[in-house]
């Protein structure tokens, strides 16, 4: 089960990656960048499952006492919340960027923003 | 003691705050930033107090009253506040600069400016990796917005790249991220850098290279770093100062921080990957044509430099902070100053940094970072590149000194010709009225530039150089710069009588001969100085006390370390001295290249005769291994011929002198090339003979001696500047001492030091009659010259006296020279090269004649008619120079005899008796005072008969001259002048052919084509940066984990 | 000294020769008049011999043994000096050498006709010659024009125009005849009595007025010195 | 070999005696290249008629100071090179003026009366005379190479700077003789010697009709009397070192006479034999066939 | 096509290095460490039920003021990025197709029902899955579902700036209070730790959480609304 999230993680982030490396079109590698993250997160949470444990938290399914015995490891967890954010939020400058992009030049192609180069 | 948490809190509670205020409050908006930006630089300044002078303890901060593995804890040490403190620093300064743009754009953009630098600082300070990657993608997302600040609207497409680029590095850190923590158990990095996982190689291996190599591109590497450079080249230049100085000197140090959990494995990948960056971006940077985007470049190789250190640091040990903090320092401060200065300047091309050159305290600082950059005493790089350099060679990684100093000297080359150019260009029509704040900002970090300096110095283990006296006193002409240049020429002859009346007693003779010629010979030449004393001459005495001062240092060196800091002085010194000619800009960068091209092998031999030792006593130079001694001796020989010009090092000596100031031209060639001679004798009295597979070197300094003076002096003969003549010449003669110095007995010495005192004679002499001569003809050209000897008759006199002396002809002073020259082969076995220099001897007097025929002699020109005589100034030290050149002539023994006496403790046998007047070696003898009175007389007694007969001369004019019963038709049709020696020229005209400039231009030509092409790399297209990404992460990843899995 | 009034300019000064402005490496402008500023224009004067007479022959010895003649070939006679350089005359057996430049050479043989154009030649290399200096006219062209007697360019009496010491006639005098030529030349040094160039200085303003009159481009100072 | 009071009395009297032996050596020589020319040639006096002639020239003019000091210059040159040589071997009267230095200071002060002389032609504002003065130098920077090689052979050879000494070590008969004892020395030092003398094929410096006589072509009457003074001390002091050097020395004034003659009479010889060189050709000629000699010399020896 | 090639290539390896880390992937059998402290102590320590929450707010709160940081970042940079430009074009809106009946109706009634949802998650973040991010987060699905009813809409720019700043201000105040009242910055222990399990327990933690939500749920409004009112111009 661990094994098919990561594999699907790292595929997902592979093909994020593709896409980002051969779309031109702006928008396409910004999408192609959050299925990448998506894939990241996945990966992340994934490390930090543990095969016939329960979540984190300790109601009534999980006794303090029992805890160490019953829960997956919660750090990932919370790693994955902030790497959540923080895609989203990269994700928000670059698509005001793309946004800008078209508004200057009429375009979203990225190989036409060449004039810094050399 | 405030907790460096604050800093964090204070920038992130102030940022907040921002977002409160309206629209309309920028002012308070600006207040409530710089305040806050003020506040964390307090805290940090406070901590850097703390550990500097009071010695505290690092301290670690914890937070959420968790112990660290669990929950996210701070470190402050010396490190981090040293860092931290930059970082504020510069964030400050930055926010000052940024006044108008910050204003304009609003609270919002004061906010991300103030998140930025709070998130820098947390960089540094943090001990938790993810910590450490969330503070990255803070200042990857304040990136992105502060490149907006930029005017540029190039600056979108930039900010864009960047962003793609950051999601790459952020998806590979992350991954990084987890697996390591899966790996180790805890995301602590002093915890996981106990138990370094990372070495055991498999899958935590793996996970570890990740997150490197992520932050490595962090790092922008060569060649993964187009990405980065556009954003330095587009963004508002406040903003790429701390992009350059914080955020690369935030990320080196979180990579520093990282890297321990890969242990020492990785050490070596990161040393490579910063070596290849600094090589690589100088090189690249050579065909930079936009200042800012050099910039870049430039920040780009330092970071790799210190990356390169921080791959070292198992080796450098304790002194690792030392040498990566200094160049880090230098780095930041430089750098940050320089973009600072590029907002200041109009347009993007680098000729438009003429524009400072309205304002010479922009000048002082430019010529500040510059120097800073390329490591020059007395600045914290200078210590580092000395620890690096010795730390390296010591291990045995010849390869990796050789490539730093590589990279050096590109860096240094291609900031260097910037320099020039900004102080040669044409200044710029549009005027740009740079804000108070800006200029201020530029100044204080100039200013503060030169107190790292003072601090390094101090916490340096060599001492601080500066609080050396004689370089103390150069400086504090930059504080004296608003004085009258004559007010200042006379505090400058004062200085250096005194420094000599102060010195001498503890001089040994051959310091005395060298001390006398460049304090007492420098005070002379400064007299002509008064000529050229309008106004406040700025930058003319800065420049030339720092090249006496560096002299001067030299002489006294005790240790190795000093005498390569003198060393450095006095070449950067003539630098800016050489560089104040008018066309002078690129012979002085030729100049500055070769120097420093022979300084870093001065470097690297002494770093080898070391090893261990950083630093040791000049006399050691005896106790070298003899495993060692010969590459010693090349490396050292090497660098020192390259500043006596010899042959095949000598191309940057013609232009660099003759096209230099008229008080100028003898300092540095009188004066400064005796400096390459001093080097020359304390090397081989130390060292001795020195085989190296089979061949002596010291025969092949014959070699090139020799060469030097054929070379020269043949070149000198074809010249039709006067000036450059002299040059040449000055190639000859230097060529001339070489080869006594490396005839290795003690005559040969002699000879050499007869050199050193006749050559600064002379020629001193003969720069300032050329150089008057050429003041009042307003040409240099011999040809455009002739017939002043009626209207110059001092200068002519001067010139007269000194071709005599110099070309050997009894009874003046030369002769000396040439007999001892001779009874000094005769003590030698290496034949062969004597034939060259035979030669070569006679050619002496082609150039010597034509100097002054073409000149003095000859038909005087129409425009020329009207000239007087050269300035009193200029004729005052010939005539001392004539007085001194017979008076020597006719007691040689008063300087010589001493030095004799001196170099007889080195080689006891075969020196000189001096019974009486007479002089006699082992082979002849020598009566200089009976040669002087039978010329005399024998003179003096022909030319009375001559009067007594001729009494009633009729004295004729100029065209009164048989012409095959025609007449002249113009004195310019008249005058033989032009290509004087044609028909020797045929003869030999194949050996002048400029073949050794033709090898150095096609180096040249070599390392720019390779930079053109390797910046087409960086296609602008921020798709293709990201796939170089990957690509570099592939390419780490197979070289360091290879096969492994 | 250059008088306006006696110069007879009918053909205008060259250019090199007019007085032009030139802009010094100072930037200040001056004139320089070429003629006053390129050439020595002082008179020549009497030199008379040593006071002391035994001395003065001695002298005149000596410079009668020693004819140094000017190579420059005036005319159609220069061929017939040739011979004496051959083995078959050899002057230098008498002491005759010949000298490329004016300023060693004592003896100036005008070798036939005189053009006008030459005439300022060899007035200039005449006087450029040190004092005591001696002319030969050599053929009957230089006596009273010869053949060219009737010629628009030619000058008919050399003596006009510079202070001949002896003539040999003939056209051409065979190089036998020079030699008998030079011998004259010397019983009249070692007389004492070769003062031509004294006697030029003494009529100076007479030879000049001579020289002027067919020399129509005058354009040089009155003495070439 | 100290200076005392006599030898001032002494010196002047070689020098008498070396100037009536180079004027009328010069002449004899002249004579007997217009023997091979079929000629009679010039009287065997004649030099010291046109000296005197020279002498009482009446007028002069000059061109400016280094033009008068010129021959004054030159002349100076030959006296000085004449009397800081020993000209008779073992005699203390004829050893001149040599106290003062060895071998090294006749070499360079061969240099004094060519600079001076250099000087003065450069002032008389002669394009011919610059030129000449051009081709001097050109030429002797090659000429002198041999010489100076062949002089640091027998230095070496003999291990010492001083000519006395040199001279001391041939003495014993001819076998002695430097000739014999390093022949290649002496060979380039000829070769070398010919470049030197100002006769064909190495006299285009002169070049009578191209460039009136080259650097004197403005000298006259006494200046001129001074350079002849010259030509006649200073080939014959030249002369002298070679045969020092050389030949062995001379013990008295006949053999110093002979072996003068002979040397001089070398280059005669050559010189009616041989066409004259363009400068460049005769710097190739010394370059390729007298150095390489001269090379050989001092490695060999 | 080369560039396929060649992503496909580099990708290739990335994959391969992925494809390592996959199979050399081993799960943990027991909780390390790390992970043993939190499942522990956490209870006793901080009180809090959910642990994930007490790590977020607690344990690793300088990441979690980092991560609202980055929002507040980001919708600073949106708002700079698109105001500069909407200050050139400040043209009136046209052409947009008014919202349906049924989308307005309709989110007049859902608004405060999501808005109360989302103050739930938040407020219980410590008990519960859930916590400010997600509970700011469907604070602000309200705006997106306002915005769309009314495209025209003006939000109050200053009612959601103030909310963002103070909440902003006050967490790093929170956190300032741990650092001088309890064991360090963002420490939750200077408030009562209350009750295990109950809403008013966990100290700071629900404060801390409350404030992310409303920074959280503020900072996204008004990313949206910079993106919708530049839509409109």
């Amino acid at each position: 089960m661990i094994t098919v999230a990561l594999v699907t993680g790292f595929a997902l982030v592979l093909a994020g990656l593709y896409g980002a490396l051969t779309n031109r079109n702006i928008l396409r590698m910004i999408v192609s960048f959050t299925v990448a993250d998506a894939g990241v997160n996945l990966v992340l949470v994934a490390v930090g499952a543990m095969p016939g444990r329960t979540a984190p938290i300790l109601d009534a399914a999980v006794p303090v006492g029992d805890a160490a015995r019953r829960i997956i490891d919660p750090l990932p967890q919370a790693l994955v919340l902030t790497a959540i954010v923080i895609g989203l939020g990269v994700t928000a400058l670059m698509l005001a960027y793309a946004y800008r992009l078209h508004a200057t030049r009429g375009s979203l192609d990225i190989s036409k923003f060449t004039e810094l180069k050399w | 003691m405030v907790s460096p948490l604050h800093i964090l809190a204070v920038g992130l509670g102030a940022a907040f705050f921002l977002g409160l205020l309206n629209h309309g409050a920028r002012v308070l908006a600006y207040v409530v930033t710089v305040v806050a930006l003020l506040a964390m630089t307090a805290i940090g300044g406070q901590w850097l107090w703390a550990f500097v002078v009071a010695g505290a303890a690092p301290v670690t901060i914890m937070t959420a009253g968790a112990p660290p593995p669990f929950a996210i804890n701070l470190r402050m040490g010396l490190p981090e506040a040293v860092l931290v403190e930059i970082v504020t620093l510069v964030g400050l300064l930055s926010a000052v600069y940024m006044r108008e743009a910050l204003m304009r754009l609003g609270h919002r953009a004061m906010a991300v400016f103030l998140v930025v630098v709070m998130a820098l600082s947390g960089l540094i300070l943090t001990r938790d990796v993810f910590n450490l990657f969330v503070f990255f993608e803070l200042i990857a997302i304040a990136t992105g917005g502060l490149v907006l600040l930029s005017d540029d609207p190039r600056a979108l497409g930039a900010g864009f790249k960047y962003l793609v680029v950051s999601q790459v590095v952020s998806m590979l850190m992350l991954i990084g991220i987890v697996f390591v923590y899966h790996a180790s158990g805890s995301l602590n990095l002093d915890d996981m850098t106990g138990t370094p996982v990372a070495a055991a190689g498999g899958a935590a291996a793996l996970a570890f290279f990740l997150l490197f190599v992520a932050l490595v591109i962090e790092l922008k590497p060569f060649p993964a770093n187009g990405w980065a450079l556009d954003v330095y080249q587009a963004a508002h230049p406040g903003f790429s100062a701390i992009f350059s100085a914080g955020s690369s000197t935030a990320a080196l140090w979180a990579l520093d921080k990282v890297i321990g959990i890969g242990g020492t494995p990785w050490l070596p990948i990161a040393a490579a990957v910063g070596l290849v960056t600094f090589v690589g971006s100088n090189l690249v940077a050579l065909s930079q044509t936009d200042d800012r985007r050099l910039l870049g470049y430039s920040s780009v190789a330092q970071i790799g430099l210190v990356l390169t250190v921080i791959g070292l640091r198992d080796l450098l040990g304790d002194r690792y902070l030392m040498i990566g903090g200094g160049i880090l320092i230098a780095h930041a401060v430089a750098k940050a100053g320089l973009f600072w200065i590029s907002g200041l300047v109009a347009s993007r091309e680098l000729s438009a940094w003429a524009a400072l050159r309205r304002d010479p305290f922009m000048i002082f600082a430019f010529a500040t970072f510059v120097a800073m950059l390329a490591g020059l005493p007395p600045f914290p790089g200078f210590y580092a590149k000395w620890e690096l350099v010795h730390a390296l060679v010591a291990d045995g990684r010849h390869a990796v000194v050789a490539a730093i100093l590589v990279g050096a000297l590109l860096e240094a080359g291609y900031l260097f010709r910037w320099f020039g150019r900004a102080l040669k260009a044409p200044l710029p029509d549009e005027t740009v009225q740079p804000p108070v704040g800006a200029v201020a900002v530029v100044a204080l970090t100039a200013l503060g530039g030169w107190a790292v300096a003072y601090g390094w110095g101090e916490a340096s283990r060599y001492g601080n150089l500066l609080t050396v006296v004689p370089l103390m006193f150069a400086l504090a002409f930059l504080v004296l710069e608003w004085l009258p240049a004559w007010i200042k020429n006379t505090v400058a002859i004062l200085g250096l009588v005194a420094g000599f009346v102060v010195a001498y007693p503890h001089f040994d003779p051959m310091q005395m001969i060298f001390g006398a010629i460049i304090l007492l010979g420098g005070a002379v030449i400064f007299i002509a100085s008064y000529t050229f004393a309008h106004g406040r001459r700025v930058g003319f005495y800065p420049s030339a006390m720092l090249m006496y001062a560096g002299l001067a240092m030299l002489i006294v060196a005790k240790d190795t370390f000093s005498f390569f800091a003198a060393w450095e002085v006095l070449t950067v010194g003539s630098y800016f001295l050489i560089l104040r000619g008018k066309e002078s800009e690129p012979h002085a960068l030729s100049y500055i290249v070769f120097s420093l091209g022979g300084a870093f092998a001065i470097l690297a031999g002494f770093a080898l005769a070391a090893q261990t030792t950083a630093t040791f006593p000049v006399e050691g130079l005896k106790q070298v291994a003899a495993t060692h001694a010969p590459w010693v001796f090349l490396l050292l020989a090497a660098g020192f011929m390259t500043k006596t010009a010899a042959l095949g090092v000598h191309i940057w000596l013609p232009g660099a002198h003759a096209e230099a100031e008229t008080d100028v031209s003898p300092m540095v060639s009188g004066v400064l090339l005796k400096a390459g001679l001093f080097g020359l004798f304390v090397l081989v009295m130390h060292l001795g003979r020195q085989s190296l597979f089979g061949v002596d070197l010291t025969h092949a300094m014959l070699w090139i001696g020799a060469g030097s003076a054929l070379i020269g002096n043949l070149m000198a003969a074809f010249q039709e500047d006067a000036k450059r003549l002299l040059a040449y010449s000055s190639i000859g003669q230097m060529g001339y001492a070489v080869f006594g110095i490396a005839l290795m007995n003690n005559l040969g010495w002699l000879m050499a030091m007869m050199f050193v005192i006749n050559h600064y004679i002379y020629k001193s002499s003969l720069f300032l009659s050329v150089g008057g001569v050429a003041k009042r003809t307003g040409t240099r050209e011999m040809y455009r010259m002739g017939g002043l000897i009626t209207l110059m008759p001092l200068s002519f006199v001067a010139v007269l006296v000194s071709i005599i002396a110099m070309s050997g002809v009894p009874p003046l002073s030369g002769f000396g020279g040439r007999w001892i020259f001779y009874n000094a082969i005769m003590d030698s076995d290496a034949r062969l090269p004597m034939a060259v220099i035979f030669l070569s001897g006679p050619i002496a007097f082609l150039y010597l004649f034509r100097l002054i025929h073409t000149i003095f002699l000859g038909q005087l020109k129409d425009e020329h008619r009207r000239v007087k005589e050269a300035p009193i100034w200029l004729i005052i030290p010939q005539m001392m120079y004539v007085a001194f050149l017979i008076g020597f002539a006719i007691f040689p023994g008063l300087a010589l005899r001493r030095v004799d006496d001196f170099i007889g403790r080195f080689m006891p046998e075969h020196g000189l008796n001096w019974t009486g007047q007479t002089i006699t070696s082992a082979y002849g003898y020598w009566n200089p005072v009976a040669i002087m009175i039978i010329v005399a007389v024998i003179f003096v007694v022909l030319f009375l008969w001559l009067v007594f007969l001729n009494h009633r001369a009729q004295m004729v004019k100029q065209f009164n001259i048989v012409f095959a019963a025609e007449r002249p038709y113009r004195p310019e049709t008249t005058h033989f002048a032009w290509n004087f020696f044609a028909p020797y020229k045929r003869a030999v005209g194949f050996l002048a052919e400029p073949w050794f400039e033709r090898f150095w231009q096609a180096q040249m030509d070599t390392l720019h084509g390779t930079a053109r092409f390797a910046r087409r790399f960086y296609t602008g297209n921020g798709q293709v940066y990201a796939v170089q990404v990957i690509a570099f992460v592939v390419v780490v990843y197979l070289a360091a984990l290879g096969g492994r899995p | 000294m250059r008088d306006e009034d006696t110069l007879v300019r009918r053909v205008p000064v060259k250019d090199e020769l007019k007085k032009r402005v030139v802009k010094g490496p100072d930037g200040l402008e001056f004139e320089v008049d070429p003629i006053q500023d390129y050439y020595c224009d002082a008179r020549p004067e009497v030199r008379p011999g040593s006071y002391v007479r035994i001395v003065e022959d001695l002298f005149n010895w000596a410079r009668s043994e020693s004819l140094w003649i000017l190579g420059f070939g005036t005319g159609c006679g220069a061929i017939e000096m040739r011979p004496l350089m051959t083995p078959r005359f050899d002057a230098y057996r008498y002491g005759i050498q010949w000298r490329p430049t004016p300023r060693q050479a004592n003896l100036f043989v005008i070798s036939g006709y005189l053009s006008v154009k030459t005439l300022k030649r060899a007035i200039r290399s005449y006087e450029q010659m040190q004092s005591p200096k001696y002319v030969v006219g050599l053929g009957s062209c230089t006596i009273n024009g010869g053949m060219y007697w009737d010629s628009y360019n030619t000058i008919k009496k050399l003596d006009e125009y510079l202070p001949v010491d002896v003539y040999i006639a003939g056209c051409m005098p065979r190089p036998e005849a020079l030699l008998a030529g030079f011998e004259e030349l010397k019983r009249i040094i070692r007389a004492g009595k070769a003062e031509g160039a004294n006697l030029y200085a003494q009529n100076f303003d007479w030879y000049k007025a001579n020289q002027k009159r067919v020399i129509h481009d005058w354009d040089m100072p009155d003495y070439n010195w | 070999m100290t200076f005392d009071w006599m030898k001032i009395p002494y010196a002047l009297l070689t020098l008498f005696i070396v100037l009536n032996y180079g004027l009328l050596l010069t002449a004899l020589i002249q004579k007997i290249g217009a023997r091979a020319g079929r000629r009679h040639g010039i009287p065997i006096w004649q030099n010291y008629v046109d000296l005197l002639k020279n002498y009482a020239l009446r007028t002069h003019i000059t061109h400016g100071v280094m033009y008068y000091l010129g021959p004054v210059f030159r002349l100076s040159g030959g006296v000085g090179l004449l009397l800081f040589v020993p000209s008779i071997y073992g005699s203390e009267m004829f050893s001149n003026l040599s106290f003062a230095g060895d071998l090294i200071l006749a070499l360079y002060f061969i240099f004094f009366g060519t600079l001076g002389m250099a000087l003065g032609a450069g002032e008389s504002g002669h394009p011919h005379a610059a030129i000449g003065v051009s081709r001097g130098l050109s030429q002797v920077t090659a000429a002198e190479l041999p010489l100076a090689l062949a002089v640091f052979s027998v230095a070496l050879q003999y291990q010492t700077l001083s000519v006395t000494d040199i001279v001391a070590a041939q003495q014993g008969g001819v076998a002695h003789w430097t000739v014999v004892t390093n022949p290649l020395a002496v060979a380039a030092a000829m070769l070398s010697f010919l470049g030197s003398m100002m006769r064909p094929p190495f006299d285009v410096v002169l070049a009578p009709q191209e460039i009136p006589i080259g650097p004197p072509t403005e000298y006259h009457s006494s200046y001129l009397a001074l350079m002849q003074t010259n030509r006649a001390i200073f080939p014959v002091a030249k002369m002298v070192i070679y045969m020092n050097l050389f030949f062995g020395g001379a013990t008295s004034w006949p053999v110093f006479f002979v072996k003068v003659f002979l040397l001089y009479l070398f280059s005669a010889f050559v010189g009616v034999v041989f066409p004259r060189f363009r400068v460049e050709q005769s710097i190739r000629w010394f370059l390729i066939w007298a150095v390489p000699i001269g090379i050989a010399a001092i490695l060999i020896v | 096509m080369v560039k396929h090639l060649v992503a496909f290539l580099l990708l290739a390896v990335l994959a391969a290095v992925f494809a390592s880390l996959t199979l050399g992937y081993q799960p943990d059998a027991a909780l390390n460490r790390t992970a043993l402290y939190y499942a522990e102590n956490t209870a006793k320590d901080l009180g809090a039920q959910n642990i994930v929450t007490a790590i977020v707010v607690t344990y690793r709160g300088l990441d979690t003021l980092g991560e609202v940081t980055v929002l507040f970042l980001t919708s600073a940079i949106v708002g700079l990025i698109l105001s500069t430009h909407r200050a050139t074009g400040e043209g009136r809106a046209t052409g947009i197709p008014a919202a349906g009946e049924l989308l307005r109706t309709g989110s007049r009634l859902l608004v405060p029902l999501i808005l109360l949802a989302g103050v739930y998650v938040f407020v219980n973040g410590h008990l519960t899955p859930g916590g400010g991010f997600q509970g700011g987060a469907i604070l602000a699905s309200a705006a997106l579902l306002m915005l769309l009813a009314d495209p025209l809409h003006r939000f109050g720019h200053r009612l959601i700036a103030v909310v963002e700043s103070l909440s902003g201000v006050a967490y790093v105040a929170i956190g300032l209070l741990g650092l001088a009242w309890a064991g360090g910055f963002l420490d939750n222990r200077f408030l009562p730790l209350g009750d295990f399990g109950t809403l008013f327990s966990a100290g700071a933690i629900p404060v801390i959480y409350t404030l992310i939500g409303l920074k959280v749920g503020a900072e996204f409004a008004s990313m949206l609304a910079s993106l919708s009112e530049t839509e409109k111009s």
